[in-house]
């Protein structure tokens, strides 16, 4: 099980090395969907299996998608991938890498300094559990996540509504003094 | 109930001065005039009818108390005693005067305006009221936005900059005390387990010294800025001078006196052993406050700017009184509230009458007035002669009581304030010569007074004349109030005394044996 | 009569009152009537009050009209107290006064602002009876500034000419600067008596304060102070010349006659004060002393017909403080009833000659008038020989022997007063009959256009009498010893006695008092009448024009004043006009505003950007809870 | 079932954490931002699900499904917003959207 953990640990952390330096969405994607997956399994050897079929199902699947529906709406092309090439120069990205390479250093110095706890086994913790303390102690959260996915839709459904006159006035004016 | 009904007439009158702007221009004005007239008859009606309390007994005249949020311990407390009731008989006749003043100046959006009055009006009375410090600071903030947009909307040229000056300065301050009255709730409350605003529960808590200092100094803030006190003053030149007349009269004549009337109600009887601890430095910047005042005022070309400015040398006189603990100088200085309010506020309509004809206020372009309008030259005569103190005014009155009072304190910073009064006399006389005597440099026609203005002249000449040659009645008024709050800091003197004030008139002899030795306040 | 006693003041108060309310609806003789007949009945009531004294002998008389305030025992009233010194006064006052208003009468004729002007006067002597009839230090002080607004408003009357605003401005200010160590002093009396009655003060003090105790010397000093500023003495006596520049009237009755004299009054009043204080009272004198010296210089070299009446005044008010000073106070009172006939008959005069000349005021204008106005030059000499203490007829002569006399011999007297006294009384007599050489004789200069009339010669005669016979109340011991006016004193001030050994040889000292008054006018009379060539010669060499300059500003104090007080006054005021406190406000602003500008350019719009900022912001809070 | 280590899972979370952060600090295309975002989002699910491993309880993974749907409707208005920022601008040049700073 441990050998598990470490093979698909590594797989999620290569997997998304490769997402956050390819030049094609779509590349960009399918790498992604990898990740995700990985991940599903350190869940799975975590012993959280609903997790690991929600991450699945959710995030490889739902809205891995949804971009992708996205991304076919824009017609991108090979000029795309050209600019994205450009913008990804060394200069651009050497900065930000060693700045987050701080704080990755600073977590991992927090986390090897606690004390480690004695490792035991993993209990999983069964589905009718989670879904008894979510509509227990969290029906709150529950009712927030409801209202906030009804404003999401509502919100999704606003702005990428296709008008006529899709010029916001902050551009007519910016087009007008041009 | 009297009392609700005095803040809720106001409150009432100011709305419905705004809503009836649209069925007739000239209505807002009638319905404010009598919104404030009947709150000065009510005044003068409790003044006439209330027996004046009986010395030693409790000062308090009238009281209301009403449980508003009782979780918090907030009630609904209006008192009156000779202090606040005197200082409502000087609101509502300023804010009679306020709106005979603006009838003819505030031609824009006049129902507003009068709403603004109106609503500052009744936080003045709010405070002069209230005795539940968070009901206090309500109303403390109540008068504070109105008249904000007194400033910024019907004012001069510079009236944003000065608005938003005057509202800083004098936000800050309030939410300085706000910390501090917080601070006392849970203080007393954790004492006594009684969390309360009550004035008269709080009265009693017993403070660590730094803790009492800390408050203190908080509430301190609101009232030394509102004062203002010296290095505190700049907010007050350019809202007093920017503000329409009005306004401007408002501000120098009431909202000051707020701050005054804070340190004689708050300051002085909850703090007894910080107050006297701080009496020296506060009666330093009272000094220092009277000949800075004064000589910035000398300096000043514009006439409501150097009206201004001799505000802040008067106030230094409020503040040398406050802190010198005695009869004498809290007499002193509640007279200075009055006659101030009316001499300043005075100087500050004769500027707004000049501006209304020149549209001017820089003196440099006025002159020789006094051919022209010899009736406003002598409502602008008394009222310097008030300015700088001349017997039979009573400007005077109230500075030689303060400083009678000071003296007993301290003598070497009583004498720097009655240095001031040569100073007050140089910048006073600047006024006449300027403004009336000296040749004009431009040939404006210039009407005398009106009808409508000599309503407003006549009413505050005589006043200013009964309080120079009679002031007993306010001063019997206010005494037993000053007691209260000075019982703190003398408590066998001030039994002393009320036998002294009972005793006949003409046993000064005796008193003056009595008293030889005693007089000095220990301080 | 003594109820009506408050009728005194409240005459002319009432006068003043409907002056200036109806003042302008009235016709000119509407406003005389009111303005002159208000003192005239105050004069009259005086007067019937003053025989009644003089028959009834009471210690005094009293009456409250109400009491003014009362707080925890600070009750002063108004309330007069009338005794035998304030007696001399409101006479002084109300019937000098009613003669002056009188005068004015005819003086102000032409003038716009009749009505303004009689109801200053009106407001004046109301102020002023109010200040000497005072029963308490505070209504004391009421009448002390109510006397200061009339001058100022008098000064000004003719406000178009920016330079009498100025001398109003400037006598004000100045007689304010005495005010407050006065009112000093008042606190101080407070303090220690609990009260301001001036006769508990009086009878308590000897008892609270030893002869010479701090507090008494400082009291003392304070009051003088007070006095000093009214009444013109060194050193704030540089208000008064310029003084003259109000209607001649005013000059006569508040710049000579009354008001400046209310320092004596206040001094003459609060006699125990200064008894109690040797110290305090040596400075009266020696103030009194140098005054009239300096003074009496600068009245030698003045051209302006005023002004050389006003140094004199100042002159003979030290002469009074000179006698307060050495304990002589029946003299000094004597002095100031004597001083206020003369010098109000030579103002008057002055200005019967200044309105012929159509106000030419400058004696150099002027000459040969003994011919054209006989009754002003008759009377004017009168008044001039009593001011000069010309001997046995004038007046002036038995009052300032007096003085002279008993700055000698009296107690406190000493030789140097003396001869500061007698040294001013041969100037005195110089410069007068330098006034009177230079006007009325020699060649007619200017064309005089209006003789004067008869309302204004009445009160030059009457007041000519007055400084003629005025004297023969009070005549030394060794001649006909006539004790009327000491022995009205007596009840109110202490007597004085002489020393014993100069007093055998009193005979000669009056007559080299005769002496130097008469040397006087035979100096004037040989520089300005026979030979002005020797005065001219005198007068070209270096040394004499500087001192001629010197003298004639006043002996530099104007300039001095100007340069320490003044200037750096106005010009801190001026310096500080932006109030240096606001820009420590503004500056919190600007640096507040900074502070924004530099903030909001990190917002640049850069997505990226913002998050390296939460980046930053994550590793600098977890570098810090690392490290701690 | 013998555990994976906790650290590990924490470092694993830490890590791609740290990925995502980098992706967002030097892309200029909006739809990577928005990737990486959720890759972030992801690990931050991670670690909430080890933390509720390591004390056996429901919490941990109460959160995970929290941030899962917040996940979902902030990835619908993103994109939402990426169209029409693609739509008005021509580009998917975030630093183009810069002038919105206002």
């Amino acid at each position: 099980m441990e050998l598990t953990f470490y093979i698909a640990a590594a797989v999620a952390v290569l997997s998304t090395i490769m997402v956050i330096t390819r030049y094609n969405i779509i590349h960009a994607l399918l790498y992604l969907v990898v990740s995700f997956l990985a991940v599903a399994v350190v869940f799975f050897t975590l012993g959280a299996p609903f997790m690991a079929a929600l991450e699945i199902i959710i995030y490889a699947g739902a809205i891995v998608v949804l971009i992708i529906f996205v991304i076919m709406m824009l017609n991108l092309t090979q000029e795309d991938v050209r600019r994205e090439k450009e913008w990804l120069k060394p200069s651009v990205w050497v900065g930000p890498a060693i700045l987050s390479a701080v704080l990755l250093a600073e977590l991992v110095y927090i986390v090897a300094a606690g004390t480690s706890p004695q490792t035991e086994a993993v209990v999983a913790v069964d589905a009718k559990l989670v879904g008894l303390s979510l509509f227990g102690p969290y029906i709150l959260g529950v009712q927030l996540c409801g209202i906030m996915l009804t404003a999401g839709i509502v919100g999704a459904y606003h702005l990428g509504r296709h008008k006529k006159k899709v010029i916001h006035r902050f551009l007519q004016e910016r087009s007008a003094a041009a | 109930m009297i009392l609700l009904w005095m803040i809720v007439i106001l409150m009432a009158g100011g709305l419905l001065a705004w809503l009836s702007k649209k069925w007739h221009p000239e209505l807002p004005r009638w319905i404010a005039l009598f919104a404030v007239l009947a709150d000065f008859i009510l005044a003068v009606y409790l003044w006439l009818t209330l027996p004046a309390a009986t010395l030693g007994a409790s000062p308090w005249l009238l009281q209301l108390e009403i449980p508003w949020i009782p979780q918090w311990g907030v009630n609904f407390i209006l008192a009156l005693d000779g202090l606040s009731l005197l200082m409502l008989l000087l609101t509502f006749f300023l804010g009679i005067l306020c709106v005979l003043v603006s009838w003819r100046e505030i031609q824009t959006k006049s129902g507003f305006f009068h709403f603004n009055l109106m609503w500052v009006l009744a936080g003045i009375t709010g405070v002069f009221l209230t005795l539940d410090l968070f009901l206090f600071y309500f109303f403390w903030e109540v008068m504070l936005i109105p008249m904000y947009f007194l400033i910024g909307i019907w004012g001069h040229a510079n009236r944003t900059y000065a608005a938003f000056k005057f509202f800083l300065f004098t936000q800050a301050s309030g939410l300085l005390m706000l910390l501090a009255i917080l601070g006392l709730y849970f203080i007393h409350g954790s004492q006594t387990g009684t969390y309360t605003f009550n004035y008269f529960e709080l009265l009693g808590t017993t403070l660590a010294p730094e803790a009492a200092r800390l408050l203190m100094a908080g509430f301190l803030a609101a009232f030394l800025v509102k004062l203002p006190v010296v290095p505190f003053h700049s907010w007050l030149p350019d809202a007093h001078s920017e503000a329409p007349t009005a306004g401007s009269v408002v501000l120098a004549g009431l909202l000051l006196k707020t701050g005054a009337y804070g340190l004689l109600r708050f300051v002085l009887p909850l703090f007894p052993t910080a107050a006297v601890e701080f009496a020296p430095w506060a009666m330093l910047l009272g000094a220092v406050g009277i000949i800075y005042g004064a000589v910035m005022a000398y300096s000043q070309t514009d006439l409501k700017r150097l009206a201004a400015y001799t505000s802040v040398s008067h106030m230094g006189f409020v503040i040398l009184g406050v802190f010198a603990f005695n009869v004498w100088a809290l007499q002193g200085v509640v007279m200075q509230m009055i006659a101030h309010g009316l001499s300043t506020g005075a100087l500050f309509i004769v500027a707004g009458l000049l501006y209304e004809r020149l549209h001017t206020r820089d003196m440099g372009q006025m002159g020789g007035f006094w051919a022209k309008a010899p009736k406003l030259g002598v409502f602008a005569m008394v009222f310097v002669m008030a300015s700088l103190g001349l017997p039979g005014l009573g400007n005077f009155i109230a500075e030689f009581l303060t400083l009678v009072g000071s003296w007993q304190a301290n003598n070497w910073l009583t004498v720097i304030a009655t240095i001031g009064i040569v100073l007050a006399t140089a910048y006073s006389l600047r006024i006449m010569q300027k403004v009336f005597f000296e040749p004009a440099p431009t040939d404006h026609p210039l009407p005398d007074l009106s009808a409508r203005e000599m309503l407003i002249a006549v009413p505050m000449i005589a006043l200013i004349l009964w309080l120079g040659l009679y002031p007993q009645p306010v001063l019997d008024t206010v005494q037993p109030s000053i007691n209260q709050q000075l019982q703190a800091y003398q408590e066998p003197e001030v039994k002393e005394k009320v036998a002294v004030v009972e005793a006949v008139p003409k046993a000064e002899l005796s008193i003056g044996k009595d008293k030889r030795g005693k007089t000095k306040v220990p301080l | 009569m003594e109820n009506y006693i408050w009728l005194i003041p409240a005459l002319p108060f009432l006068g003043s009152l409907l002056l200036i309310l109806f003042g302008t609806r009235l016709s000119r003789a509407g406003v005389a009537i009111l303005g002159v007949g208000s003192v005239g009945i105050s004069a009259l009531i005086t007067i019937l009050l003053g025989l009644q004294y003089l028959a009834e002998k009471p210690a005094f008389y009293h009456q409250e009209v109400w009491q003014w305030f009362n707080v925890a025992g600070f009750s002063p009233s108004i309330a007069f107290h009338l005794d035998a010194l304030s007696i001399v006064f409101i006479f002084v006052i109300t019937f000098v006064g009613f003669l002056i208003h009188l005068y004015s009468t005819a003086y102000m004729a032409e003038d716009m602002d009749f009505s303004r002007f009689f109801a200053c006067m009106n407001l004046f002597v109301g102020s002023m009876l109010l200040l000497v009839m005072a029963d308490n230090l505070l209504l004391l002080y009421f009448g002390w500034e109510g006397v200061g607004l009339c001058s100022y408003l008098l000064i000004g009357f003719w406000y178009k000419d920016p330079a009498n605003g100025y001398a109003a401005r400037k006598a004000f200010i100045i007689t304010r600067v005495g005010d407050v160590a006065m009112a000093i002093g008042l606190f101080i009396l407070f303090q220690t008596f609990g009260t301001l009655h001036i006769q508990t003060i009086l009878s308590q003090a000897p008892e609270v304060w030893s002869v010479g105790a701090q507090a008494a010397v400082l009291v003392g000093l304070l009051l003088l102070g007070g006095a000093v500023g009214k009444s013109g003495q060194l050193p704030l006596q540089t208000w008064l010349p310029d003084a003259m520049a109000g209607p001649t009237p005013v000059s006569a009755l508040i710049h000579a006659a009354t008001m400046v004299t209310a320092g004596v009054y206040l001094i003459a009043r609060m006699y125990v004060i200064f008894d109690l204080a040797p110290v305090a009272q040596m400075a009266v004198a020696v103030i009194g002393a140098v005054t009239l010296l300096l003074a009496g210089f600068s009245a030698l070299t003045q051209y302006d017909l005023k002004r050389v009446l006003a140094y004199s005044t100042i002159s003979q008010i030290g002469y009074m403080f000179l006698a307060l000073g050495v304990g002589a106070w029946s003299a000094g009172i004597f002095h100031f009833m004597i001083h206020a006939f003369f010098k109000a008959l030579l103002f008057l005069c002055a200005g019967a000659i200044i309105l012929a000349l159509h106000h030419e005021q400058d004696m150099r204008q002027m000459g040969g008038l003994r011919k054209s106005m006989p009754v002003v030059f008759w009377t004017f000499l009168i008044g001039a020989a009593s001011l000069a203490a010309l001997p046995l007829i004038t007046a002036g002569f038995y009052s300032k022997d007096q003085i002279l006399w008993y700055a000698l011999a009296g107690p406190q007297g000493s030789i140097w007063l003396y001869l500061a006294g007698l040294v001013g009384a041969f100037i005195t007599s110089v410069y007068t009959f330098r006034m009177v050489f230079m006007t009325f004789y020699g060649e007619p200069k200017t064309h005089v256009a209006h003789p004067p009339g008869k309302i204004i010669t009445i009160p030059l005669v009457i007041l000519a009498i007055l400084s003629l016979v005025g004297g023969f109340i009070e005549l030394p011991h060794n001649f006909a010893h006539v004790a009327l006016f000491s022995g009205l004193m007596a009840p109110v001030l202490p007597g004085i006695t002489a020393n014993e050994l100069l007093a055998a040889n009193e005979w000669l000292f009056q007559v080299l008092a005769a002496v130097v008054s008469l040397g006087g006018v035979f100096v004037a009379y040989l520089f300005y009448q026979k030979s002005p060539a020797l005065l001219a010669s005198i007068e070209r060499s270096s040394f004499a024009m500087a001192l001629h300059r010197f003298w004639f500003s006043g002996w530099g104090f104007d300039a001095l004043y100007d340069a320490l007080i003044v200037r750096p006054y106005v010009f801190l005021a001026n310096l500080n006009k932006r109030d240096i406190i606001d820009s420590f406000y503004t500056g919190l602003a600007r640096t507040a505003e900074g502070f924004h500008v530099m903030i909001s350019q990190t917002q640049s719009g850069v997505l990226r950007n913002y998050v390296a900022g939460v980046v930053v912001g994550a590793i600098m809070i977890l570098t810090i809870s690392l490290l701690l | 079932m013998s555990g994976a280590p906790m650290e590990a899972a924490l470092l694993l979370a830490g890590v791609l954490f740290i990925l995502g952060l980098i992706s967002v600090l030097i892309r200029r295309n909006i739809i990577f931002m928005l990737i990486s975002v959720e890759i972030m989002l992801n690990a931050a699910g991670l670690a909430f699900i080890v933390a509720g491993s390591r004390w056996v309880q429901p919490d941990g993974q109460v959160m995970f499904i929290f941030i899962l749907t917040m996940a979902a409707a902030e990835v619908s208005v993103g994109l939402a917003l990426i169209l029409q920022i693609y739509h008005q601008l021509k580009t998917l040049d975030s630093d183009a959207a810069s002038f919105m700073k206002g």
